[in-house]
């Protein structure tokens, strides 16, 4: 029998995603590095916990962002979700800790259910789907709470979950790094996770491939869904209220966070760490738009912030893109 | 027969059949408005005035002309969110250069002229920008137009330091505020605007060339389409009309407020453009849906506010009724 | 005060000042009057923008709280959930006032966990504009309300004390209340279809100047005269529209002046002198009316 | 008992019907063939038969049970594999993955990856594939996936495997090897449902053969029973006229003058030193196996990619084509080998698709001439008799075959002065293909130059008057003359450490 050598890559080439992903870590490092050596009391405990507890919440809508993202989709709705989840984790305080954290992702589960019905049965496209949900959930959260941030219950341990402390460690980045990891574990290691690329890769292939894309398409808005409520969650006992209002522009900033780590919007490639790294490179820009304006006599105003971080934003999609084309040489 | 081979004796060709398709598509939509205008003049006190076609279309014209834009990126195969803020910096730029804050005029007339001209260019030339994101470096039309939807914003207010602008110039306002024969002037611009668009993509190379590169750039390419250069210009195009349309709108308000000119519409318009029956993937334009699609959005939210629906139930109807249209719409497409 | 953490009197101060948001020109003269005070006085002002969110100005706080700031000027967005804010800044050591709208107080109180709350009274603001109304239009009017922002404290409270002053007047009416934003654009267009639904409305009332001056669009583009046949009731009082009044197209509007930055250092530098502050430094809103309008309209901000 | 049995089976879309009363049995451990015409109905009943598409009416029954499978997943779980026409695998994953996929190996609930890549490799290694299974499925060419898609058929236990043209990407040694493992399958009791329009193959390795026509089935014959030319007659419905039968006609002289001359052309890793020209009225074809850098050099002449170095000279002028819209306009046209993703506009009706190319001919002042274009469009589907409902069709509704046509149609329409085809025949019918292949050299005989890639040998005898032999990238021998054999052409490719022939 003949043998034919490998019609494709001769040497095994590190894959743009790789690349793009080592990028989004170095740029990472070399952020911190920057205002370690720029700002006072940057790498101070106290900037960093505090840091980590706040964006904890954005850490997992990215997440959700990621898988969805992956299936070549896309949620526009968490901010709307989590806001929702945290007026109904605020009013289910009082029962506790974990039916107030158990009722937020359960109201977050049922929206991103409704967006996995909505896409996957009436064939809606996925950005007017999560539009829509986006709109009902502001609503809804508005209706539930009578347009008025609800307060959390102080009688129960509820708050602890936004603003308690494990061993020293902020519990809202707990949750994080434990989800961060389940969600690493599942796309990497279980075969859900393969398939879920698979979908993104190519739905008729996947199709014909014998794949119950559906299910799995619904599985990516349902999860993504449930880490909003949890966001809401942790938003809800983090403040100690309950905020319908609150939430605006999470969705941008996920998929920014996404992006930034490397994964297509076309959707079949992806990384968890790569958005992990990358929602905290986006958050650690605001940070030191902050600990800049502490610097200077004259501040920063929010406008010059709002052109900085698109700039930042450019320079960082242009490296990413230069990085994927000179692997395609 | 299966198949039939047209030939010139037995198979004359079907001519109909593409328009009746396109008004199929169009059914949909129809559909949704006749049962808005129906229930509003059964529901809605003093429905049925010129007062409310003149509100609603005066209301309307904004989305309609930012939509058209958003159309012909979505049928190139992309989308433009940075619609918004491009609509915040021409709405922001005009005041500055007839007032001559920007540079010294030698009359107002040619402050005037210049005030509807290059805040337009300006748009323009940000959607090239665009464009050059996306065909240069192959970025994905959602991020590329993410920089300018944070980053344009940003420019408009440091403008102006983010202060409002108030003004009161007839000859510019004629925009937002004239008349031609009773007609508003921006129901005329919206008007040739969306007939111009439907002519572009029916009967015209560019047109085709635009659905060709939203339906497989790749294989357009290779057929000698010039892909990036349809693709910038499409979002020059979707620029400049989110230019003309902010300054419709600071036109119409007789004040320029930097930090709300244009805000969420991108997401208005790409609800128009689906509601009225163009794919979010690309390849097919459907212009004339996009104007109804527009008015049902319009309609709806005029619904809501004169039966004093509150505030946030009236979002959760809004987006059932999104969901509603976009459904009904592709019924009547039969897939 | 007990339990507050102290200020040390110093000639200059590195000052914190966390605002809202910067989308609106209330807002922006407000910025622009703490930044002036501060500059005159050469304190170094750390300021913080939290682009209408509750939790990034929290966030916020906590960056100006790690770059150890002497004193925290806070904006609050929300009653609630800038407590823990409020608290952190407590802990850390750091004085925090507040500036024109308060925290909720059955979970921080002025004197005890920050200094002051210095500002108006959103409720109240809505109460007198309605108290003008009964007055002036004694025998009743058919009203149309636009809201600020859904969800937002001054538009809940302007909506509170509004509604409750005309709650069970003969012949008051609101016939529709809807949102517009704060925004000139939408509140123009709200009212544009809610005239439409209601051609016998004769009073607007606007949760902002804003909202009031797109009111009047409205009310001219459908052919009625503001002020005659359509009275425009406003907060706020900026220069615009105090000028209006001056014309006849608002009736009347009750200030809230955004101008905090001489009180808010003058404040502080009580504070570091070792005075007791009140727990509510009031700010003493004016009103303008056809009465007075011509003569205060250079004064307004 | 019968392993599959489809009996009156009717299927429409939109109201035009592409199965009428369609049956088709087959038994265990036989390899049944399916032929037809383009647009005959073959795919159609194949994904009735694997529920990607529903029946409107009939019955199938797999060993003796009605089954009426909701998806693809439930009638693989059924144990029928399928190989559909158009690749369908995930260009983004990996070949193990792709080769897995839906039931990888697991341990403890987690994917065992290295299983699974060791046994990919050996799943490959059965077909004398030897590839790093751990990169992404995209880099590799269409007849490498090709392989891919066979290697997962094949790796899963089936009672039925379906290969819905599988071969139409492949040259002789791949097709060898997969009839080594058809044989096999037949041994161990599997049945074998076999689509090709390369006829031959169906003699080496089919039992019987269903025909089909129009969407109905016309006839099942015992393989040995039935003669290549009462096979066409039945598929065509009427016999094969001598002029098309006969494609040894005599070689073109190519007298003309040079329409291209490349000369060390290089690109990347795929082609190192190429030198090819074509002359007016000449057809030359590019031979070589799979990988040897054919369709690389096709898109370098044709301005799709950039070289990285060596000249192209055309009409006698140094050029360099940056986009293929100026090899367009210098007179070149390009009908890539995937039509799928580097032909056909899929929304777009088949007026659109044919004239797409032609377009800015057909404008006046940017305004489309309709008219025009319509007549344009009609010849064309006349003259190549593709098969459609309507010219306002969605060409995504074509089979592959009429698709094919389409896209010759688009590349023929331009009148163009150098045509270069890359396996221009590939999923077409024999009728078809004999016309085509008859248009090719009438346009040659007219003095349009030719450059073709085609894996089947025979075509390249019938129409080459040069071939040029590639190897790794370079060109490594020129047959022509009596020189251009199955014989000589083999010979020349296998032997690539052979010194280069001189020229160039
Ligand atoms: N999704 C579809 N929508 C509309 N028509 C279709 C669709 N799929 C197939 N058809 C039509 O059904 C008929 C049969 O097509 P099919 O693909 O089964 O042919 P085939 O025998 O496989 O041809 P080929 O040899 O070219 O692959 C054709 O006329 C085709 O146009
Ligand atoms: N760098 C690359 N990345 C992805 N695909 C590539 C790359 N280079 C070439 N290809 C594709 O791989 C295929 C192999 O092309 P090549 O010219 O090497 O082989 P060929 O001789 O034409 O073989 P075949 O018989 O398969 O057509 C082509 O379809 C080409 O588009
Ligand atoms: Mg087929
Ligand atoms: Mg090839």
């Amino acid at each position: 029998m003949s043998t034919i050598e490998a019609a494709a890559p001769a040497r095994r080439t590190r894959s743009p995603q790789t690349l793009a992903k080592a990028g989004v870590v170095a740029a990472l490092v070399l952020l911190i590095l920057f205002g370690w050596a720029r700002y006072d009391n940057f790498l101070s405990s106290y900037n960093i916990l505090s840091f980590l507890r706040y964006n904890a919440m954005f850490a997992l809508i990215a997440l959700g962002m990621c898988f969805v993202i992956i299936t070549g989709g896309i949620d526009l709705s968490v901010g709307g979700v989590a806001a929702l989840g945290s007026v109904v984790a605020a009013q289910a305080s009082g029962y506790g800790l974990v039916p107030g954290v158990a009722a937020g992702i359960a109201t977050g589960l049922a929206a991103g259910a409704v967006n996995g019905v909505v896409i996957t049965r009436l064939q809606i496209a996925p950005f007017i789907a999560t539009l829509a949900t986006m709109l009902a959930a502001y609503g809804t959260a508005l209706l539930l709470s009578g347009n008025q941030s609800v307060s959390v219950s102080y009688d129960t341990a509820f708050t602890e979950f936004g603003q308690g402390d494990l061993m020293g460690f902020p519990i809202p980045a707990i949750v994080m790094i434990v989800v961060t990891l389940g969600g690493w574990f599942v796309l990497e290691r279980l075969p859900t996770g393969r398939r879920v690329l698979a979908v993104g890769g190519g739905e008729d292939a996947a199709r014909l491939m014998g794949l119950d894309v559906e299910r799995l398409k619904f599985g990516v808005y349902a999860a993504s869904g449930a880490l909003a409520g949890l966001a809401g969650a942790i938003l809800a006992a983090q403040f100690g209220a309950g905020q319908p209002t609150e939430g605006v522009g999470w969705e941008l900033f996920a998929i920014a966070s996404v992006v930034v780590g490397g994964t297509l919007l076309t959707g079949g490639v992806g990384s968890v760490g790569a958005t992990f790294a990358g929602a905290m490179l986006l958050a650690l820009l605001f940070n030191l738009l902050n600990f800049e304006n502490g610097k200077g006599w004259i501040s920063l105003s929010a406008y010059w912030q709002s052109v900085i971080r698109g700039l930042f934003l450019l320079a960082f999609v242009l490296l990413q893109a230069r990085i994927a084309r000179t692997q395609e040489d | 027969m299966v198949d039939q081979t047209i030939d010139g004796k037995t198979g004359a060709p079907k001519r109909t059949s593409r328009s009746l398709a396109a008004a199929a598509q169009r059914y949909g939509v129809v559909v949704a408005l006749l049962a808005l205008i129906l229930f509003n003049i059964a529901a809605t006190p003093n429905f049925l005035t010129w007062q409310t076609l003149n509100v609603n279309l005066t209301q309307v014209c904004a989305i309609v002309i930012v939509a058209v834009g958003m159309t012909l990126v979505i049928a190139a195969g992309g989308i433009d969110l940075s619609v918004g803020s491009l609509m915040a910096i021409a709405g922001t730029l005009a005041p500055l250069i007839f007032t001559g804050a920007l540079f010294h005029l030698p009359t107002t007339a040619v402050g005037i002229g210049l005030a509807f001209v290059l805040p337009v260019i300006a748009a323009a030339i940000l959607g090239l920008f665009n464009g050059w994101l996306v065909t240069a470096f192959r970025i994905q039309p959602i991020v590329a137009t993410l920089v300018l939807f944070i980053a344009g914003r940003g420019i408009a207010q440091v403008m102006t330091n983010g202060n409002l602008q108030v003004f009161k110039e007839p000859a510019f306002q004629v925009i937002g505020l004239g008349r031609i024969a009773g007609i508003p002037v921006q129901v005329i611009l919206m008007a040739i605007i969306v007939a111009a668009a439907a002519f572009v993509v029916r009967r015209t190379l560019f047109g085709r060339q635009l659905l060709a590169v939203g339906g497989n750039p790749r294989a357009a390419r290779l057929a000698g389409v010039p892909a990036r250069r349809v693709t910038l210009a499409v979002y020059g195009i979707s620029g400049a009309l989110a230019g003309l349309a902010g300054l419709v709108v600071v036109a119409r308000n007789g004040a320029s407020d930097a930090n709300l000119v244009g805000l969420g519409m991108e997401l208005d318009a790409i609800a128009a453009v689906a509601v009225g029956g163009t794919l979010l993937t690309g390849g097919r334009a459907f212009v004339v849906g996009t104007l109804l699609g527009a008015m049902v959005i319009q309609l709806v939210r005029y619904t809501l506010l004169a039966n004093g629906v509150p505030d946030a139930a009236a979002l959760v109807v809004k987006a059932g009724l999104i969901i509603l249209a976009v459904w009904i719409q592709q019924q009547a497409k039969g897939e | 005060q007990e339990g507050l953490p102290k200020l040390e009197k110093k000639d200059t101060y590195k000052v914190g000042f966390a605002q809202t948001e910067s989308n609106n020109p209330w807002r922006i003269a407000q910025t622009e009057s703490m930044k002036a005070e501060a500059e005159k006085l050469g304190y170094q002002l750390v300021y913080t923008d939290a682009a209408g969110s509750a939790a990034k100005q929290v966030a916020d706080v906590n960056s100006m709280i790690a770059q150890g700031v002497d004193v925290i000027f806070l904006a609050p967005r929300e009653e609630k959930p800038l407590i823990p804010a409020v608290m952190a800044a407590k802990k850390a050591g750091i004085p925090v006032i507040l500036l024109d709208r308060n925290v909720d107080q059955s979970l921080a109180k002025a004197g005890e966990d920050y200094v002051t709350f210095i500002g108006s009274d959103f409720i109240d603001e809505g109460k007198r504009i309605a108290e003008w109304l009964v007055q002036n239009k004694p025998d009743g009017a058919k009203i149309i309300q636009l809201e600020g922002t859904t969800g937002s404290s001054p538009a809940n409270d302007r909506k509170k004390g509004f509604d409750e002053a005309l709650a069970g007047k003969a012949g008051f009416e609101i016939l529709a209340s809807q949102s517009g934003d704060f925004a000139r654009d939408k509140g123009r267009q709200v009212a544009e279809a809610l005239l439409q639904a209601h051609p016998d409305a004769d009073v607007i009332y606007a949760h902002n100047d804003e909202m009031a001056m797109g009111a009047i669009a409205a009310l001219e583009a459908a052919g009625k005269v503001p002020g005659k046949d359509v009275l425009v009731l406003s907060i706020d009082g900026g220069k615009e529209a105090v000028q209006a009044v001056v014309d006849g197209k608002i009736a009347a509007v009750v200030e809230c002046n955004p101008r905090f930055g001489p009180k808010a250092f003058e404040t502080l530098a009580r504070y570091a002198n070792g005075e007791t502050i009140e727990a509510w430094v009031k700010n003493v809103d004016k009103f303008y009316d056809p009465t007075n309008a011509a003569a205060e309209v250079a004064n307004a901000y | 008992m019968t392993l599959v049995s489809m009996r009156g089976v009717t299927k429409a879309f939109s109201g035009v019907p592409a199965l009428i009363d369609a049956s088709l049995e087959i038994e265990p451990g036989e390899v049944m063939a399916l032929v037809g015409q383009n647009g005959a109905g073959k795919s159609t009943l194949i994904k009735i038969l694997t529920g990607a598409y529903r029946r409107d009416a009939g019955t199938v029954t797999l060993s003796g049970r009605e089954v009426d499978f909701a998806s693809p997943g439930a009638a693989q779980d059924a144990g029928i594999s399928t190989i559909y026409q158009e690749i369908n695998l995930v260009p983004h994953r990996t070949v193990a993955e792709n080769i897995f996929l839906g039931r990888e190996p697991k341990r403890w609930g987690m994917i065992d990856i290295g299983r699974m890549n060791r046994e990919a490799e050996a799943a490959l290694a059965r077909f004398g594939i030897t590839v790093d299974v751990r990169t992404p499925l995209s880099g590799f060419n269409a007849a490498t996936r090709q392989m891919v898609a066979i290697a997962r058929a094949m790796a899963r236990e089936a009672r039925l495997v379906i290969m819905d043209e599988a071969t139409s990407s492949l040259d002789e040694r791949e097709v060898a090897t997969l009839f080594q493992t058809i044989r096999t399958l037949k041994a161990q009791g599997v049945g074998v449902l076999f689509v090709s329009h390369r006829l031959d193959e169906l003699y080496a390795v089919c039992d019987r053969v269903t025909v089909m026509r129009d969407g109905r089935t016309i006839g099942v014959h015992a393989m040995n029973a039935v003669s290549k030319m009462d096979l066409v007659t039945a598929m065509l419905g009427r016999a094969l006229a001598a002029a098309e039968r006969d494609l040894s006609a005599s070689h073109g002289q190519g007298a003309g003058a040079p329409v291209v001359e490349a000369a060390h052309l290089a690109a990347g890793r795929r082609v190192r030193d190429v030198s090819v020209a074509v002359r007016e009225g000449e057809v030359v074809a590019l031979a070589g196996l799979l990988g040897s850098g054919r369709t690389e050099t096709a898109r370098l002449l044709f301005g799709a990619d950039r070289p990285d170095g060596g000249r192209l000279t055309v009409g006698g002028e140094e050029r360099q084509f940056r986009e293929p819209a100026e090899a367009i306009a210098a007179g070149f046209g390009f009908c890539s080998e995937d039509r799928k993703v580097e032909g056909i506009i899929p929304d777009m009706s088949v007026v659109e698709n044919l004239t797409l190319a032609l377009m800015p001919r057909l404008t006046k002042a940017g305004v489309i001439d309709r008219a025009a274009q319509r007549d344009v469009a009609e010849t064309f589907i006349r003259k190549l008799g593709v098969k459609l409902a309507s010219p306002d069709q969605k060409i995504r509704e074509l089979s592959g075959g009429n698709q094919q046509k389409v896209l010759l149609a688009r590349w023929l329409a331009m009148n163009p002065k150098l045509l270069i085809v890359d396996e221009p025949t590939r999923g077409i019918d024999v009728g078809a293909k004999a016309e085509i292949l008859k248009l090719i050299r009438d346009l040659s005989g007219q003095g349009l130059g030719v450059l073709m890639i085609s894996s089947e040998l025979e075509e390249v005898i019938s129409l080459a008057s040069r071939v040029v032999v590639l190897s790794d990238g370079r060109d490594v021998a020129e047959l022509s003359g009596e020189a251009i054999s199955e014989h000589g052409m083999m010979a020349a490719m296998a032997a690539d450490a052979e010194p280069r022939s001189g020229h160039g």
